[in-house]
């Protein structure tokens, strides 16, 4: 796919194309307050990412999916009816490139063999996204550990990087191709460019690939190792860890109800938390936070790679390792997970 | 949206009939009939696979299907009442309108066991899903396809043997054996008396070229795989249903798993060899 | 040798000898964390993990948190408010006393990482610390920053640094510091009651109600807790912002008498709220009526649990 | 504000202000009838979640009466009760809850009177409060009105 710049002078009315016909969506402020916001642009490329991954816009805490009345003199009393995607034409700018494989991931899971889940959809495909490089990574990044690249393009459209108080960008989808060919950004070669400063990224990161072994063991013996109770004993339990992650996606439905009628809304939902899978009898097929801890590290680095030929289910974004008030590092589980399995 | 393109949208139904299924209430066999009449065809269905109930306002329950598809005009669903929206439709009425919701999971594999024998094992309420099964197999367009069919049914008194009228008439029939037992002897009970397993030991086919069907709460289950493998069974051909807590049932939500499957749309039906790659979180 | 040096040798060479004498089969402290301007939670059961331990002023959990439903003989790194709370699980029979060790810290007040960021918004590779400074670095840069500019709220007005109950101490007591005025409370309650309600809606309008404040904090051990009540379900699952204040208020209310303002919560909360601000009008309440503050003795009985004929109530007619 | 008629959730002891509020009616003193009793067994049963959750169902007021300090029925109840009350008092005032919204009386199985004047005033001073809009659960009706 071909490459384009945009010069320093040239980004506001860049931005200014962007938001033909849609929304711009670009991240605004700076750490811990940094997050996705509707823009006009120029957008402030000075951040390190969204402080809450991108899965909100795709898939919000809270949506509501169907809703029907109580009252007989409306139409179809208590049979639900559907409340539609909410979808609107959208494109973000600023992506990173971990949080963009983090939504192909979820992707798959919302659009599954056997299902395709509407609300996602909608929102999804309605969606441009544009990827902001990483020049220089954050302290708590790994993505390059996990099979990604700081240059990664999966699940972009287009991937952006500053150049020259400008950008520079590559498309990567026909869509994206359009997208970019309707703004005032001009055809360059970049390609040499993208490769050497990719190069640069992941050298700055650390340690490539790093837990391979993971991959190649048996998924009982990983299951079976001596170490999760050690791991898991710090945990406290808040999932925390789950609702930053930009690859869970766990729900709950529910109904909520008054005289009138109601609606049938899913929420984010944690593995973490005891409810999650307790049967109504009261058993529970993950009763202690050992195998609570378990289910996510191994959904995280095994499950997820057996459904979707070897790509893990972790980005490497590095929200958990920041996040979890007890401190316990998805680098330092891996590494261990595969120590266990060597 | 059209809502048929939905899954997450229920069909409409109405409650045509209410059966009390045990003598502590705790049993109810609800048939529903669809509202619109084209909800049936696309609720096209196999024996053992479930579907959401849907209550407006409550919430909805993953309930295995208890007719059969050969059952035209209804969908029946048996019922215990343990939480907050099993306990609110107990309370429903003939008439009611709420939701259904599927069918969602995979059948037994009753298309590739052609020209098998089958052993169908329940216990206690689980009978449900095998009851359909049965009920399938025993239908004139598909009774020729298989060899002997064996049905083991276990509960813990008469009361609580559900669908009495369905195993009593196919006791009657020469193509099926049906062996209905209860846990403990009562006066006037004629049948069978011990645990399932007890019980299929006494007459457990022979493993050759025949699977065998188990559903069943957990310690029935367990109890039952060494008579199955003492008889010859191989883990592939015994066949399995699971239950987890579900929501969506469609592999989203993510609480059935087991292991990388969801019990919702990779099961619930598994084979005993495909389990035993599995962990045991169910 | 800094003091805080000297603190982690004590604890090394304490925690060695308890689980040594058999005194203790675990010691529950902290070691540096993965990341800076962390101590995460550890436990340690042999030497070996004894040589992890350490004592830093970014150890902002709760350990009394890891005592409930624990069989162990627990040795507790504790700082002055973590002894608090394991004295209160232990009146609250949480936890049995003979099988607790207190290891107290007399602590000088423990490190904010927001407000570490809102003086120095570059992301941080490193941070060391002296006694009274600490130095973060990242790329082309490093600083020194008093502790004392960046101290937690509640470790500013600590009245019990010092653990005023523990079987030993790894040093000299610390200074108290000024103790909590209520002063910001006062100027709110001298607002309109729609400005405050307003006050605490802004408080709580990014809350995830992931619960990490209850989590992390040592009095909630619930079994099931009431977020968690299905029959009747009190509190809705979903972002609606009454549910949300539902939750920080009856939150608040079962903390009440009973909180040591450790701030955990507050560390635990990934969204940055100040969930303290709920207890602290409670704390004001408790103090004001009953003169109480709990974890300071054995002894002491809950304010919940005891009252006097003669309690103070002039808004009941 | 005329046409506003409050809804006000009483939670009333057994053993005493419910039985006022039945001497009440038997000795034809009237009082508003703008309030649903929730009878308990004693105010050291009430638990803050009830009363958030009559406020999130959209009370605009909440009213709990009980006995006298020294005359609970079972010896202490009501002075346990005193202290939880307090800080439930304390906390909802200060985020901002018109103090006449959640009210709390004494008031024996003799004393009629007292709970006339009692109701009256209750009504009276949450009639001033208007609507409770603020800690009422709404958004379900928003959605209703994309399916009507």
């Amino acid at each position: 796919m071909p490459e384009y710049l945009v010069k320093e002078s040239s980004l506001a009315s860049f931005f200014q194309a962007l938001t033909q016909g849609r929304r711009l969506l670009a991240p605004q402020g700076q750490g811990d307050n940094c997050h996705l916001e509707v823009s006009t642009g120029p957008v402030s490329l000075d951040y390190a990412n969204t402080h809450l991954s991108p899965k909100a816009v795709f898939f919000p805490q809270t949506e509501k999916l169907l809703a029907f009345h109580k009252l007989a003199d409306k139409p179809k009393p208590h049979q639900y009816q559907d409340l539609g995607d909410k979808a609107e034409p959208t494109v973000i700018f600023g992506i990173r490139p971990c949080d963009a494989k983090g939504l192909s991931i979820s992707n798959k899971v919302f659009q599954n063999d056997r299902f395709t889940d509407p609300y996602w959809k909608g929102k999804y495909e309605k969606t441009l996204k544009i990827g902001l490089a990483c020049l220089s990574p954050s302290p708590q990044c790994f993505c390059a550990a996990m099979g990604g690249s700081p240059f990664g393009e999966v699940g972009l459209d287009v991937l952006a990087y500053p150049k020259d108080k400008g950008l520079g960008l590559r498309t990567l989808s026909p869509a994206g191709e359009e997208l970019i060919e309707s703004t005032s950004a001009e055809k360059a070669d970049l390609a040499s460019e993208i490769q050497d400063l990719a190069k640069k990224a992941i050298e700055a990161q650390g340690p490539l690939d790093a837990y391979q072994a993971i991959d190649a063991s048996k998924l009982m013996d990983l299951y079976q190792a001596k170490h999760w109770a050690n791991t898991a004993e710090p945990c406290l339990g808040c999932g925390v860890c789950t609702f930053f992650c930009p690859t869970c996606h766990c729900f709950d439905l529910q109904d909520e109800a008054n005289d009138l009628g109601g609606v049938r809304m899913r929420n984010w939902d944690t593995c973490m938390s005891q409810l999650f899978t307790a049967h109504g009898s009261g058993h529970n097929p993950r009763p202690s936070k050992v195998e609570r801890v378990r289910q996510r590290f191994m959904h995280k680095l095994k499950y997820i790679p057996i459904k979707q030929d070897g790509v893990r289910g972790c980005t490497g974004c590095g929200r958990c390792v920041v996040m979890c008030p007890a401190n316990i590092d998805i680098r330092s589980v891996a590494a261990t997970m595969a120590q266990a399995s060597a | 949206m059209s809502s048929v393109n939905n899954p997450y949208m229920p069909y409409p139904v109405r409650i045509a009939n209410i059966v009390v299924d045990s003598p502590d209430k705790s049993l109810r066999t609800f048939k529903f009939e669809f509202l619109d009449p084209e909800d049936e065809k696309r609720f096209e269905y196999l024996p053992g696979q479930f579907a959401e109930l849907s209550i407006p306002g409550e919430g909805e329950i993953p309930i295995g299907i208890a007719s059969s598809p050969t059952e035209k005009g209804y969908v029946l669903f048996t019922v215990n009442r343990v939480g907050q929206v099993s306990s609110f439709l107990h309370n429903m009425k003939i008439g009611d309108i709420m939701g259904v919701r599927g069918p969602l999971g995979h059948p037994y594999p009753v298309h590739s066991l052609k020209g098998q024998n089958i052993v169908v094992i329940a216990s206690g309420f689980a009978v449900t899903t095998l009851r359909a099964t049965v009920a399938w197999l025993l239908h004139p367009d598909n009774r020729p396809n298989y060899g002997r069919i064996t049905f083991v049914y276990g509960a813990r008194s008469p009361g609580h043997l559900l669908f009495r009228e369905d195993w009593e008439a196919w006791q009657k029939r020469d193509d099926i054996d049906v062996y209905v037992a209860i846990y403990k002897m009562v006066p006037g009970w004629t049948g069978k008396v011990g645990f399932v397993p007890a019980v299929l030991q006494e007459i457990c086919p022979p493993a050759e070229n025949t699977a065998a069907i188990i559903c069943g709460p957990p310690i029935a289950i367990k109890t039952t795989q060494p008579v199955l493998f003492e008889a010859g069974y191989k883990p592939e051909n015994i066949i399995m249903s699971l239950e987890n807590r579900m929501k969506c049932g469609l592999g989203i939500c993510g609480r059935c798993n087991v292991g990388p499957e969801y019990v919702c749309k990779d099961g619930p039906v598994f084979t005993l060899a495909q389990l035993n790659e599995l962990p045991p979180e169910y | 040798m800094g003091n805080l040096e000297t603190i982690t040798q004590k604890i090394r060479e304490k925690a060695k000898s308890l689980l040594e004498s058999g005194q203790a089969e675990v010691v529950i402290g902290y070691r540096a964390g993965t990341i800076p301007l962390v101590a995460a939670p550890f436990f340690a059961r042999s030497a070996a993990d004894c040589d992890q331990l350490v004592w830093s002023s970014f150890a902002r959990l709760n350990l009394a948190n890891y005592l409930p439903n624990r069989t162990e003989k627990v040795a507790l790194v504790a700082k002055g408010c973590d002894a608090r709370s394991a004295v209160g699980q232990v009146v609250e029979n949480q936890f049995p006393k003979e099988n607790l060790y207190l290891l107290g810290v007399p602590c000088s007040g423990l490190v904010d990482p927001a407000q570490v960021a809102a003086k120095e918004p570059r992301p941080i590779q490193r941070a060391t610390e002296s006694d009274d400074a600490i130095t973060i670095s990242g790329q082309g840069f490093s600083v020194d920053i008093k502790k004392a500019e960046v101290l937690r709220r509640n470790c500013r007005t600590c009245a019990h640094r010092t653990p005023t109950v523990a079987n030993e101490l790894t040093g000299p007591e610390a200074p108290a510091a000024k103790p909590d005025d209520f002063e910001d409370l006062k100027t709110l309650l001298a607002k309109t009651p729609a400005e405050r309600l307003n006050h605490f809606k802004d408080l709580i309008k990014d809350c995830l109600r992931c619960y990490a404040c209850r989590n992390a904090c040592p009095l909630c051990y619930c079994p099931v807790c009431f977020v968690d009540e299905t029959r009747p379900q009190w509190l809705g699952k979903s972002t609606d912002p009454m549910d949300t204040m539902t939750f920080h208020l009856l939150r608040g209310l079962h903390c009440a008498g009973r909180c040591t303002a450790c701030g955990a919560c507050e560390t635990a909360c990934p969204v940055n709220i100040k969930v303290r601000e709920f207890n602290r009008v409670l704390d004001k309440t408790v103090q004001e009526n009953w003169a109480y503050e709990p974890g300071l003795a054995w002894e002491q009985k809950p304010p919940l649990t005891v009252f006097q004929p003669n309690d103070p109530a002039d808004f009941i007619k | 504000m005329s046409e506003f008629e409050p809804k006000v959730v009483a939670f009333f002891c057994n053993w005493c202000t419910y039985g006022a509020a039945d001497l009440a009616g038997v000795s034809r003193l009237d009082y508003p009838p703008n309030f649903r009793v929730v009878r308990l067994p004693c105010t050291g049963r009430l638990n803050p979640k009830f009363i958030m959750e009559a406020f999130k169902r959209g009370a605009d007021g909440v009213w709990v009466s009980g006995c006298h300090p020294g005359d609970c029925h079972y010896i202490a109840g009501n002075y346990h009760a005193r202290r939880k009350f307090v800080l439930l008092h304390s906390l909802l005032e200060t985020i901002g809850v018109e103090p006449n919204r959640l009210r709390f009386s004494w008031i024996s199985s003799a004393e009629a009177n007292k709970f006339q004047a009692m109701a009256r005033d209750v009504i009276e001073s949450v009639r001033a409060c208007g609507p409770n809009l603020t800690f009422r659960k709404a958004n379900l009706q928003l959605d209703l009105a994309e399916v009507a």
